[in-house]
């Protein structure tokens, strides 16, 4: 049975069983991936999977009429498994919420209670090949002088038209309040000018410091191609080096910033 | 509409010397919002206080910045000023114009410009404060004391004859500590346990005070005024309700050769067994490892004789929760342990002893009934040789520090030995005598002149025993400039004291910091020596470090003060600076929770009126909370904020900084 | 003597109208804050280009305040507290600790590092070494010139 | 352990003969080959460090740098007196570059200061662990031991890791080995004058009176040591000691590597024990 | 060794503290120096984790180039002399010629020599120098560091 009809089945089965009262997955329209929300076992036939399903569907799960329909099947692709253990440590769903259909590329390993994707994370994906032209733009960015680097963020953010896709796109997204809606005091300017957008971009990618899956949703949501995923890669980059620390392998996970070793480098205190 | 006022402080010369006061007040006089503006020569004095109160009356200020020295020193004079005059003290802040600039720069015009700076983050800030109100926790009024030494039973007596009860926990099955081992005590050679025993049968016998003995505690949750104790209530195998102590069970009981470790292994004890003749409580206590009943199930001598029935052999720990307000430390010290001196025999000589073994012999209800004789072969030793500083003042073998009670034991121990052994030689290596004290010097010189000892000053290099059975010990002579053997027939070790060895688990259930060498730190080494960082634990005795008895009982008599005054009080008041939680925006993400130092932050749902669970989210405990902010920072979505240094207020001091900027937006709304 | 000659070349800039740098230190009520009382109590001198913001940690510190702060014309920011272990709320310094770690490489990778942003451990009898500090950074900041026309923190209107 | 880098020093070729001579059997019969440093020099011993700190270290460096361009990794320096400035040496160029870029120009020999130094000790226990300790019969079942260490095989560099200076314990292991029993003295680390045996013979007498005295006092009926000093100073000196008046019964003077010899049953010339000046014969029942 | 000093090591430390010239004529011009055996036992016990035992060394150089060892320690400094003398020229070190070379300098003939030929018999003395190829290089070594003051 390929892939692709193990998903349907099972997501037929989590509905019809009523192990999930709605399913979150990806259908093709116009070649396009875009995501399906099953609630009818009929529908499970128009579930696809394949490389191009680059959403993040955990995304989804933060929507009050997503949340209403709990428990919910997720057709999850390692990244996105990661988020959905991440939601997990942050309380963000019950572990009885959420059943995982844990796909990647080229296996399908079935409908999986978190814990069980959990086990299979740690067996199979404990190392997910990193995106080597990724790694190696980042590196291209950390060789620049500081000038150089300055003008390169400063003419990719000037693109940057505040239109949060990138917020919307991402699982770890989920405060109903965010820091860029604050007005008082307003820590992020909205006014169409460099510094708040400096300040926006910077956040974003701080406040998901030991919480990004290097999914890619955010930049590939991004209407402007900035390229989101340099300042992930290096955030993700310096946790695990610096704290050996790797998001969404652990339900019980403690949050890397909140958290401390008293042997935690020292070297850049004066 | 905010109306601040500024008030501008010379300090007699030292702030306007560098800062030019009057151009500040001018400057300051035109910032947004300030409705007053003015200097004087010392505000904090009198007269200024005064004219602070009478501004606020006068111009109906909402907001007072105070620039002057640093708040360290003076925001409480001035916040009870404003008070005075009815402002909310929370509503003034001071602008250090003293410490951080007219003293550390020179050049008037930058000095002058930094002193407007610093007065216009302030009255950015002061416009955003809040009226905040003490927070008020009610107080249990009852005081856990840990340890039932000296210290502790001075504590617990003070505690308890103050109205205030009290709950003594002590590890071992009696009180009295290492006092109560002791022979003679100095500079007075009174007999420690003449003065120490009606203590322990006071304690015993207070009204106010619950005695937990054979007991340790297992973790300490709460706060000042609300502690929860655990304590862990070790099998006693002795039911004390039924036991009257009668002695029966130990004289009849067939394991008899243990040595006591009250006695410091000089002479036994049997597996059922009083500490000591003058335990408190007088009723014995089974040793498990010991006892042939509880290792091989026969035996149960004990049992069959006791005409109480009061032997339980199937007795098991307890978990006892005691409420508390306050909790005193006072658990004390151990000796080092000399075996690490190689050069000293390593611990294998049985004729080189610590001081507590001098001290069992030279008692009178110690192993040899206070005659002198020495472990290995039981023989009157003609020549004692007693070594000061064995560990201490050693940054290499031992601890760097002094023991303190060292030079003084030494000398008592020299002098009691030339009482009992007459034409006995007491020879006595030191490094310094540090007697300082009262009456304690010429207790020392009455030991070299009138008893005889001889001082050598110098350390000891090595000790080893001959084939024919004396001690050699060679060392140094200084003063001299010789090399020294001398032949001993008994060494005495002083060894260093050292904190209990479990003493830092203890810290790091309470919180409390202990320093490098693992003695509990006091707040403040000059200003609070009884007080702890942690609010309602007070320290007592030589757990916070090498003190003799009276030092132990001033600190206790001390603690024991705090601790009533603590219970004067039935609600205590703390700085309102805490954390609050935004419950509408709070994301639940736990954050905040996971990172607080204090376990201040807990889930809390919210509930609709039908009790249905609508949200999960963070709060804040009032009582716990110590309004350090680190929960603010790992708040992604600002729904945390911490009172007196709201985001707000910090934002607009930045703000301030660039001065061509316009101050900035929207008050916020309530 | 390193403090005096800054003192002198700051005063000269000031004099000339120069390059004036502009350090924002945030720094915690109990070991910082009174570290610098005691560099004031003890009449070091230290360059004036410095604003002591006081927080009651270093725990406190939101890297929003850091970016604030440049978004204000700070040419360079401190963040110091207490040393490992002496923190009066047990770990608020270590939690800063990791945060600034990340923080600081992230905004390093995005043109702000090197001489704008420093870190430092100071306590209460530590005078002399805060005077020290804020003089090496200031004279770090001089050497590094003005930091707006690359910031891309930097508010501009 | 197939090979050892080897420095004899000067004492081996001639005072103390017995410890290079023990040392090659025990080695032979162990299958390790001691790979002689070519054209090695003295290490300047006490001399050198008592008039000259250049001198103390351009020696030893010398050796060192030869055992590295000799290809050898690690080397064993039997004589007490020499290890200590070779070990002394390296470590202190290992905390002082410095030094080691100055002694390769005053020397003309670069080193990277990669070669390590192991002392006798060190090495036996080490023989023994790979199986040197299986051949050892026990001809010398429970003679009575008194090890002695002296100074420069108790303090300093010399100390085996994580062995207590005050009272070391690392030649007992290989004296059970042996089958002889270690008896429990006061002087295992007393110093014996040194290098003073000429220059201070007085004192050299004075102190291994004393150590001997002690070792006897214990009912030791031999003394086992690994330093060629002190072991000249006790063996040669007792007729001296004797002279004074101090005299203990004849004290046999053992190396460790001629004890375990014995063991292992290698004839006690070979390795030397008819050159004691105090018979040492004795403890085989055979006379010089 | 310690009871062989005019200065005892803890006194030799304390002038070293001083430090102004009669201390330094003291101690450079003190016996002790070249009764030091450097036995290491007091940098092994010094609690205050000092190294006595090198302070000793330095000492005893500085005395060495200054030439203030006192007379009657000449023998001990024949003994040093003899010995380097005898490496410099051979390369290593053979008791046989130390031997010679210290008596011709210490003048101090008639001792231990009932042990020489017993030395001899144990073929624990050699009259042969044994002369290392690398001689030459150990001489240039010598020649360095006298020319460098050897400080």
């Amino acid at each position: 049975m390929s892939i692709v009809d193990a998903i349907r089945a099972d997501a037929a089965g989590l509905l019809q069983t009523g192990r999930a009262k709605l399913v979150l997955g990806y259908r093709s329209r116009r070649g396009q991936r875009v995501p399906i929300l099953l609630t009818d076992a009929a529908g499970a036939d128009q579930l696809v999977y394949d490389a191009e399903c680059r959403q993040n569907l955990a995304a989804y799960l933060r929507k009050p009429e997503v949340r209403q329909h709990f428990p919910v099947g997720v057709v999850a692709a390692p990244p996105v498994m990661r988020s959905l253990v991440m939601l997990s440590a942050e309380s963000q769903i019950a572990a009885d919420a959420v059943t995982v259909l844990a796909v990647s590329e080229n296996e399908y390993h079935g409908a999986l209670d978190l814990a069980a994707t959990v086990q299979l994370l740690r067996e199979k994906y404990a190392n997910l090949a990193p995106n080597e032209e990724l790694l190696r733009k980042v590196r291209e960015v950390a060789a620049m002088s500081e000038e150089e680097r300055a003008a390169f963020w400063t003419e990719q953010f000037s693109k940057c038209t505040r239109c949060y896709a990138c917020r919307a796109a991402c699982p770890g997204c989920y405060c109903q309040w965010c820091v860029a809606k604050r007005n008082v005091p307003q820590w992020i300017s909205t006014a169409d000018l460099a510094h708040g957008t400096f300040a926006w971009n910077i956040t974003r990618a701080f406040h998901h410091a030991g919480r990004c899956t290097l999914c890619g949703a955010c930049e590939a949501a991004c209407p402007q191609g900035l390229p989101l995923m340099l300042l992930n890669a290096c955030v993700a980059e310096c946790v695990e080096k610096e704290f050996g620390h790797k998001t969404g392998y652990d339900l019980a996970e403690k949050p890397l910033i909140g958290s401390w070793r008293p042997d935690d480098d020292d070297g850049f205190v004066r | 509409m905010a109306r601040v006022g500024v008030f501008i402080c010379h300090c007699g010369e030292n702030i306007a010397r560098t800062v030019d006061v009057a151009a500040a007040a001018a400057a300051a006089a035109k910032f947004p919002g300030v409705v007053y503006s003015v200097d004087y020569k010392y505000m904090c004095s009198d007269p200024g206080q005064q004219l602070v109160r009478k501004a606020i009356a006068d111009h109906k200020l909402t907001g007072v910045v105070v620039a002057a020295c640093s708040p360290r020193m003076h925001e409480t004079t001035f916040r009870r000023a404003a008070a005075a005059a009815g402002l909310n003290p929370y509503l003034l802040e001071m602008a250090n114009v003293r410490e951080h600039c007219a003293w550390v720069h020179s050049d008037r015009a930058a000095a002058t410009a930094k002193a407007i700076d610093l007065i216009r983050a302030m009255v950015e800030k002061v416009k955003r404060n809040r009226a905040l109100h003490p927070i008020s926790v009610p107080v249990e009024p009852t005081a856990v004391v840990i340890g039932g030494g000296i210290a502790g039973i001075q504590a617990a007596l003070d505690i308890a004859t103050g109205g205030k009860k009290v709950v003594l926990i002590e590890k071992s099955p009696s009180i009295g500590g290492h006092m109560a081992r002791l022979s003679e005590t100095f500079p007075t050679l009174d007999c420690s346990q003449c003065i120490l025993t009606p203590r322990m049968v006071e304690v015993a016998n207070h009204p106010n005070i619950t005695l937990m003995t054979y007991s340790e505690v297992e973790a300490v949750a709460g706060f000042v005024g609300n502690f929860e104790v655990t304590v862990r209530r070790k099998a006693r195998y002795v039911d004390l309700a039924k036991c009257t102590g009668c002695g029966e069970c130990w004289s009849k009981c067939p394991n008899k050769k243990i040595p006591s470790e009250f006695d410091a292994r000089l002479g036994n004890r049997t597996a059922i067994y009083r500490v000591s003749p003058q335990a408190v409580p007088n009723q014995p206590v089974i040793d498990a490892q010991r006892c042939l009943m509880l290792t091989k199930g026969r035996c149960g001598v004990c049992a069959k004789v006791c005409p109480r029935e009061a032997i339980n052999f199937k007795d098991a720990d307890e978990l006892v929760k005691v409420k508390a307000g306050a909790i005193v430390l006072a658990t004390g010290f151990e000796l080092w342990d000399h075996s690490a001196y190689g050069e000293y025999g390593a611990g294998r000589i049985a004729d080189v002893i610590d001081g507590f073994a001098f001290e069992r012999l030279a008692s009178a209800s110690g192993p040899t009934s206070g005659e002198i004789r020495r472990p290995s072969d039981g023989a009157t030793p003609k020549t004692v040789v007693f070594v000061q500083c064995c560990g201490s003042r050693d940054e290499k073998a031992g601890r760097k520090y002094c023991s303190k009670i060292c030079c003084m034991y030494t000398a008592k121990h020299a002098m009691l030995y030339a009482h009992k052994v007459h034409g006995g030689r007491a020879v006595v290596f030191y490094m310094d005598v540090r007697a300082a004290g009262k009456g304690y010097d010429e207790f020392v010189r009455r030991a070299v002149e009138k008893d005889g000892a001889e001082y050598i000053r110098g350390r000891v290099s090595k000790i080893y025993r001959r084939s024919d059975g004396k001690i050699i010990v060679r060392g140094a002579d200084t003063l001299a400039g010789t090399p020294v053997t001398i032949e001993a027939d008994l060494v005495v070790l002083a060894d260093a004291i050292v904190p209990r060895t479990d003493a830092q688990k203890l810290a790091r259930m309470l919180g409390v910091a202990y320093d490098a060498d693992g003695f509990f730190s006091e707040a403040h080494p000059k200003l609070r020596p009884v007080e702890t960082a942690v609010a309602g634990v007070y320290l007592a005795g030589v757990c916070q470090g090498p003190k003799d008895i009276p030092e132990s009982v001033a600190q206790a008599s001390a603690a024991a003060a705090k601790v009533l005054g603590l219970f004067a009080r039935p609600k205590l008041e703390r700085e309102p600076v805490i954390a609050r939680v935004n419950r509408t925006t709070c994301a639940h993400c736990r954050a905040c929770i996971n990172a607080c130092p204090y376990k201040a932050i807990e889930d809390f749902n919210i509930v609709d009126r039908s009790g249905k669970l609508l949200r999960v989210v963070a709060n804040v405990n009032e009582g716990l909370c110590q309004g350090c902010g680190t929960c603010v920072s790992v708040c992604r979505s600002k729904s945390m904020d911490l009172d007196g240094f709201t985001d707000e207020q910090v934002y607009l001091q930045i703000a301030t900084l660039e001065p061509e900027e316009s101050p900035l937006p929207a008050r916020s709304s309530p | 003597m390193e403090k005096i000659e800054v003192q002198t070349e700051v005063k000269t800039e000031n004099t000339r109208e120069a390059f004036d740098p502009r350090l924002v230190a945030f720094v915690c009520n109990w070991c910082t804050y009174a570290g610098a009382d005691l560099a004031g109590t003890s009449r070091l001198q230290y360059a004036p280009n410095v604003r002591i913001i006081k927080l009651p940690c270093t725990g406190r510190i939101d890297p929003l305040l850091v970016l604030k702060a440049f978004e204000g014309g700070a040419d360079a920011v401190l963040i110091s507290g207490c040393h490992p272990g002496d923190c009066h709320y047990t770990s608020g310094n270590y939690h800063a600790r990791r945060r600034w770690s990340v923080f600081g490489k992230l905004l390093a990778f995005a043109g702000i590092g090197g001489h704008r942003l420093y870190f430092s451990w100071v306590s209460a009898a530590e005078g002399q070494k805060f005077a020290d500090l804020i003089n090496s950074i200031t004279k770090e900041v001089l050497a590094a010139g003005p930091f707006d026309p690359i910031n891309p923190a930097r508010r501009r209107i | 352990m197939k090979s050892i880098g080897y420095y004899p020093g000067c004492a081996l070729a001639c005072s103390g003969i017995e410890l290079d001579l023990s040392i090659r059997a025990l080695s032979r019969l162990a299958g390790v080959e001691l790979r002689e440093v070519e054209d090695w020099n003295c290490c300047g011993a006490s001399s050198a460090h008592s008039t000259g700190h250049e001198l103390a270290v351009a020696l030893p460096y010398r050796v060192l740098a030869l055992a590295e361009a000799q290809g050898q990794t690690e080397l064993l320096a039997p004589c007490a007196s020499c290890f200590s400035r070779l070990k002394g040496t390296l470590v202190r160029l290992r905390r002082n570059p410095e030094m080691l870029e100055k002694m390769a120009g005053l020397t003309g020999r670069p080193c990277r200061n990669s070669v390590s130094v192991v002392n006798v000790l060190e090495y036996l226990s080490r023989l023994l662990k790979d199986g040197l300790a299986d051949k050892l019969a026990a001809p010398l079942k429970g003679v009575k031991v008194a090890a002695y260490y002296g100074c420069l095989l108790s303090r300093g560099e010399g100390i085996i890791e994580g062995d207590d200076p005050e009272n070391p314990t690392g030649m007992e292991a290989a004296i059970r080995a042996a089958g002889c029993e270690v008896v429990p003295w006061n002087f295992a680390t007393e110093c014996c004058g040194g290098a003073f045996s000429l220059a201070k013979t007085e004192a050299v007498v004075d102190l291994s009176a004393a150590i001997l005295g002690d070792a006897e006092k214990a009912g030791a009926q031999m003394i086992v040591t690994g330093c060629p000093m002190c072991h000249s100073n006790l063996d040669m000196r007792q007729r001296a000691v004797n002279a004074v008046g101090r005299g203990t019964r004849p004290m046999p003077i053992l190396y460790l590597s001629e004890l375990l010899g014995l063991a292992a049953g290698i004839d006690p010339k070979t390795i030397g024990l008819d050159r004691h000046f105090t018979d040492a014969m004795c403890v085989v029942g055979r006379s010089v | 060794m310690a009871k062989y000093m005019d200065l005892m090591p803890h006194q030799i430390m304390r002038l070293v503290q001083i430090g102004d010239a009669p201390a330094e004529e003291k101690v450079l011009g003190c016996a002790a120096l070249w009764s030091c055996a450097g036995c290491l036992t007091c940098t092994q016990r010094c609690p205050k984790e000092l190294d006595p035992a090198a302070v000793m060394d330095v000492l005893r150089q500085m005395a060495y180039d200054r030439k203030k060892a006192p007379p009657n320690q000449k023998k001990v400094l024949a003994f040093h002399q003899a010995f380097l003398k005898t490496v410099e020229s051979a390369g290593r070190m053979s008791e046989f010629s130390l031997v010679r070379r210290y008596k011709m300098a210490s003048l101090d003939f008639m001792s231990d020599v009932a042990l020489v030929p017993a030395m001899f018999a144990r073929g624990k003395l050699k009259f042969s120098d044994h002369k290392t190829p690398g001689r030459k290089e150990v001489q240039r070594i010598f020649a360095a560091c006298r020319k460098k003051g050897d400080r």
